[in-house]
């Protein structure tokens, strides 16, 4: 892809620069408009009632409006605020979650790097939002933003830890820390999947199944706490910590928070997805093929990358609307005392497995 | 000047000037925060030499780990229980003189060095070698590494256990 | 060892404080929380935000005009409040009203009851989390609002026992309207614990926390179901007769630790939910019979009761409502002081949550179900 | 279950000349009038006897009897001194069913009434309560603050005689 930029553009700094920001304005800003309004109807709808209503038909144009309002919005900053680490913190979120789009692989053309270590890569970058969340906690200079951000860096930090060893146990089947490879792997149609014991063959695809399945279950279970999202959104528990970390900050910067935790969404979908879930590949096989037009392959791609995403992102969304939320210490509990043994026990049976 | 030396430049300048700023904040949460991105502009560096996996464990382990353990401490100590931390310099002339003394020594091995000048080229990825010499030349270490790890975490533990809990 | 504990540096307590404008108080309640760490070392509740000298204004008005201030003390259960004044009252002067009177007064403070309660359980779950049941809760509520509108015009401040009487007779529709809500929320108290009582996460964030052992309960005055839900079957509906619940057959829910402890959050929470389905069974029994007749009692126009004092109390939704009236024999009150049934309730909070962390400490005070405009008055 | 004529007499039998009184010719409830500083003896008695149980405290009341000399100041305020401030105390026992109210009178210029706090925690803001309405000083209370007022507020809003401030904190309050 960057040979074809390269082309047109003929610059590679400029191209450079364009290729990073198309996940920006392709993905991430789009997604945020769609999600953040599809989170206010399935809430709705879950709740038997409307939800917004007033602009543009169903009120699809209501985020918009929203962000327009958040534009406009003069920007407070606290006079005791810390006010140098208070602006700065919510952009370290922002590129925290968004750096993660780099290495996501879109289709088998579209990857903003396709580094050997992308999976990673992921991983480490998300220590940038744990950086920001504490700075922005800690600027806000108000307790309950950062008793916030105190619980979001812990939880964060712990739950990365059951996160990495369910990638280990992927990357031991895969043999590759690439995303993009990953996804190949898992070619068209669904049995090949990792889910169901990946494109192996034999005793061991089957074998692998019930342990794949676990993977899935701590891995979602654990990125879902990654992103705070309920039933472990402590850090921003609105009934006990009024929004936590994000408290004081109003505006734009507020909305890049917001931005964030909608990226970050996605963008835990998208790695269970690259993951677990065949990345990019097709269940069914591809039109292109069928009828023969190669080049349609990639655009299809992209389609079911994004649409598995969505549908992740769906089921966080479900799940926030119809889970109460856990206690803090009980948060630890889940991750330390089931998590992390259950997924080591799970690395030791498919490392024995793969060994087969 | 291409698009490496750009970048290369760039990050040196992230590094050393968040260095500078580490060393000399009088808030301590500053310098904290100012170690962010000195690791940052490092594990930058240490892509454009190719060493990808390197960099990828400086963010992971520095930025991820240890500076989030630093900024709980820093934070705890000075935010909730309002005790000021001040960092400010103190023997000043030592410092001066072993610094000097360190500058001398890197400047003249600077000199006396024989660089070999390589073109610039993509790097390729050492994950698969390095992970192959962990497990079959390094093994021993790595193994009594993993011990002292596991005996340092139960000592934390230990320590970190109260009088009530046994 | 020794070495280590001298190193040990002490720690100062964290004092937070919570509101008088936080999400989760319920109106405007300030708690001064002392922490360690995340534990509670102690909670100091601070009330009167909402203060409004209801005690001071009635004794400047006549007996009938006190009415519309009760309504605005538990503003969640305003017909419960109207009903505990009117009773207060008929009382001191010995005024028997009507029956027709009794059974509409009954089928109203049940209805208030279980609207009160869909309140308290639907911010309950904000409290803990979960989202959902609030808005299932106030669907229902809903409901049981538009019924009052229907009898008395007003949604939240009704303003309709009156001292002898009702303001009005209830509207002819009344009687199919309310029978039909208690066939669609029969179901819906099923939904409802599919949803959020039997939820593994609810039960761990509620079961075992703010125990609060009947002895102590006692000793603090708690009454309502905070009482009940530490075991004690105490109703006043049963255990002190007043109206005419003694024609009624129901049940007297008592927390029986299901999930936990006796007297814990979750026993708190479920006395609520059982008590709503044996405020339906009431309204099913009352609704049948209630008889013709006058909406009012024969009574002066100026209502001037003789010289005393009574003390009367009902079963309000959230505990016992005790009106003390001193009448010097004139038209208006010498003196009215109300015995708030969450004013008794949320002392209790800081002996409650001592030893829990910050987000029990939410879950506590939800239990509680309490209302600031009846605490402060 | 006992009447309240009963317990009266097993009080008076055992505290003399302290149980003060017994008024019985008010309408719905009879009240046993008790000495101000031997009240928490008498209710401590009440909550621990066996034969009367009474383990809660329904309420607590302070009242401005308004029964002193009335007079007019400048401003047309009426101003009481002398006479009696009271406190009732609305006992209940879940026990053995039965109900009882005392009630302690005090002189207006210096009220002060023994706390009830030890024997039933009910009392506690009970009692701040009307300390804060109408300054009755429960002795040994050990957190006796204003609780519905702010804790600067001067005065004692629901005594009979009390004005209306013109300025809280330098402010003019607004009616």
């Amino acid at each position: 892809m960057y040979e074809y930029l390269n082309n047109i553009v003929g610059n590679e700094v400029i191209t450079y620069f364009v290729v990073a920001a198309l996940p920006l304005f392709l993905v991430v800003l789009p997604f945020a408009l769609i999600a953040v309004l599809a989170e206010r109807k399935v809430s709705a709808h879950m709740q038997d009632r409307l939800g917004p209503m007033r602009v543009g038909y169903h009120g699809i144009l209501q985020t918009v409006a929203d962000i327009l309002k958040l534009i406009q919005k003069e920007d407070i900053i606290i006079p005791q605020a810390d006010k140098k680490l208070f602006n700065l913190a919510p952009f370290l979120v922002f590129i925290g979650s968004y750096a993660v789009f780099a290495a996501l692989p879109f289709s088998s053309k579209f990857i903003g790097t396709n580094a050997e270590v992308g999976i990673f890569y992921i991983l480490a970058v998300s220590g940038f939002v744990v950086a920001g969340i504490l700075m922005g906690g800690w600027a806000s200079d108000n307790k309950y933003s950062l008793l916030g951000a105190m619980r979001s860096a812990a939880q964060i930090v712990s739950y990365e830890i059951p996160t990495a060893i369910v990638v280990l146990t992927l990357v031991m089947i895969t043999g590759t820390l690439n995303l993009g490879t990953m996804s190949e792997q898992q070619t068209a149609y669904f049995w090949n999947w990792n889910i169901l014991g990946g494109a192996g063959e034999g005793i061991q695809q089957i074998l692998l199944i019930p342990f794949m399945v676990v993977a899935f279950t701590i891995l979602f279970i654990s990125t879902l706490a990654e992103v705070n999202r309920t039933p472990f959104d402590i850090p921003e528990a609105e009934s006990e910590l009024v929004a936590g970390f994000h408290t004081e900050y109003s505006g734009m910067k507020f909305a890049m928070f917001f931005l964030a935790e909608y990226a970050n969404m996605f963008a835990v979908s998208a790695i269970i997805v690259s993951l677990l879930f065949g990345g990019y590949q097709s269940p069914f096989g591809y039109l292109g093929n069928t009828l023969g037009i190669p080049a349609l392959i990639p655009f299809e791609q992209l389609f079911w990358f994004l649409s598995k995403g969505v549908f992740f992102v769906f089921v966080q969304m479900w799940l926030r609307w119809t889970l109460p939320r856990l206690r803090v210490d009980q948060l630890m509990t889940v991750c330390w005392k089931y998590l992390i043994p259950y997924a080591v026990f799970n690395l030791l049976i498919v490392g024995i497995i793969t060994l087969i | 000047m291409n698009l490496y030396d750009i970048i290369f430049y760039l990050f040196a300048a992230i590094t050393i000037v968040s260095a500078f700023i580490v060393v000399n904040a009088k808030n301590i949460v500053y310098a904290a925060f100012s170690l962010l991105f000195t690791f940052f502009g490092v594990s930058g560096l240490y892509v454009l030499l190719g060493a990808d996996f390197i960099a990828i464990v400086q963010v992971m382990v520095y930025i991820g780990g240890i500076l989030v353990l630093l900024l709980f401490g820093v934070m705890l100590t000075h935010k909730i229980t309002s005790v000021d931390i001040k960092a400010g310099s103190v023997q000043t002339i030592p410092a001066v003189i072993i610094i000097g003394i360190f500058a001398a020594l890197l400047i003249g091995l600077m000199y006396s060095t024989h660089w070999a000048v390589n073109p610039a080229e993509i790097p390729v990825t050492t994950t698969k070698s390095l992970g192959k010499t962990l497990v079959t030349e390094y093994v021993l270490i790595f193994e009594l590494l993993g011990i002292l790890l596991l005996v340092a975490m139960i000592g934390a533990a230990t320590i970190a256990r109260r009088d009530g809990d046994k | 060892m020794d070495k280590i504990k001298t190193l040990d540096v002490k720690t100062e307590e964290l004092v937070l404080n919570m509101g008088p404008q936080h999400p989760s108080t319920h109106g405007v309640l300030r708690l001064v929380v002392e922490l360690e760490g995340e534990l509670i070392v102690n909670v100091k509740p601070y009330i009167g935000y909402l203060h409004r000298c209801f005690e001071k204004h009635a004794e400047a008005m006549t007996y009938p005009q006190v009415v519309p201030y009760t309504d605005r003390m538990d503003y969640l259960a305003s017909m419960s409040n109207n009903l505990g004044y009117a009773i207060a009252v008929e009382k001191l002067m010995g005024i028997e009203v009507p029956e027709r009177v009794e059974y509409i007064r009954v089928i109203m403070a049940e209805l208030q009851r279980i609207a009160s309660h869909l309140v308290a359980l639907g911010t309950y779950g904000v409290d803990i989390g979960a989202f959902t049941p609030f808005l299932y809760c106030f669907i229902a509520r809903e409901k049981i609002l538009t019924l009052f509108e229907m009898t008395c015009g007003a949604r939240l401040l009704y303003n309709y026992i009156w001292v002898g009487g009702l303001s009005h007779d209830i509207h002819p529709d009344f009687v199919r309207l309310t029978k039909e809500f208690i066939e669609y929320f029969k179901p819906k108290i099923v939904e409802l614990n599919e949803l959020l009582s039997y939820n593994k996460i609810f039960i761990e964030r509620t079961a075992n926390v703010g125990i609060l052992p009947l002895e102590t309960a006692v000793n603090y005055g708690v009454t309502g179901p905070v009482l009940r839900a530490s075991g004690l079957k105490w109703d006043l509906r049963k255990n002190d007769p007043y109206s005419i619940y003694h024609k009624f057959d129901f049940e007297i829910p008592v927390g029986d630790g299901r999930m936990g402890t006796v007297g814990d959050s979750w026993d708190r929470y479920f006395v609520r939910v059982r008590e709503m389905e044996e405020s339906l069974k009431i309204i099913e029994q009352a609704i049948d019979q209630i008889p013709d007749g006058d909406v009012k009692a024969a009574i002066p126009r100026r209502i001037k009761p003789p010289k005393g004092t009574v003390y009367s109390r009902t079963e309000n939704p959230k505990g016992e409502l005790g009106y003390f009236i001193i009448s010097d024999g004139t038209v208006n009150p010498f003196r009215v002081k109300v015995r708030a049934p969450s004013f008794v309730n949320l002392s209790v909070i800081g002996e409650m949550s001592k030893g829990h962390l910050v987000a029990d400490l939410i879950a506590i005070l939800g239990s509680l179900d309490i209302v600031l405009g009846e605490i402060d008055r | 279950m006992k009447t309240s004529e009963e317990i009266f007499n097993i009080l008076k039998e055992k505290f003399g000349e302290k149980i003060t009184g017994f008024e019985t010719d008010l309408p719905v409830e009879p009240i046993i009038t008790v000495d101000p500083l031997a009240i928490k003896d008498v209710c401590l008695f009440l909550r621990d006897d066996d034969d009367l149980l009474f383990d809660t405290l329904m309420n607590l009341s302070g009242v401005d009897d308004a029964n002193g000399e009335k007079t007019k100041d400048e401003e047309g305020y009426d101003v009481i001194s002398g006479g009696t401030l009271s406190v009732y105390y609305h006992l209940d026992s879940i026990q053995k069913g039965h109900k009882v109210t005392l009630k302690v009178s005090v002189n207006r210029e210096n009220p002060e009434v023994e706390s009830v706090e030890s024997v039933w925690r009910a009392a506690d803001w009970h009692e701040r309560e009307a300390f804060d309405m109408f300054g009755i000083v429960f002795l040994n209370h050990p957190d006796l603050r204003r609780i519905l007022m702010p804790e600067d507020w001067d005065g004692y809003p629901l005594r009979k005689d009390y004005k209306n401030p013109e300025y809280y904190q330098g402010m003019k309050v607004p009616y």
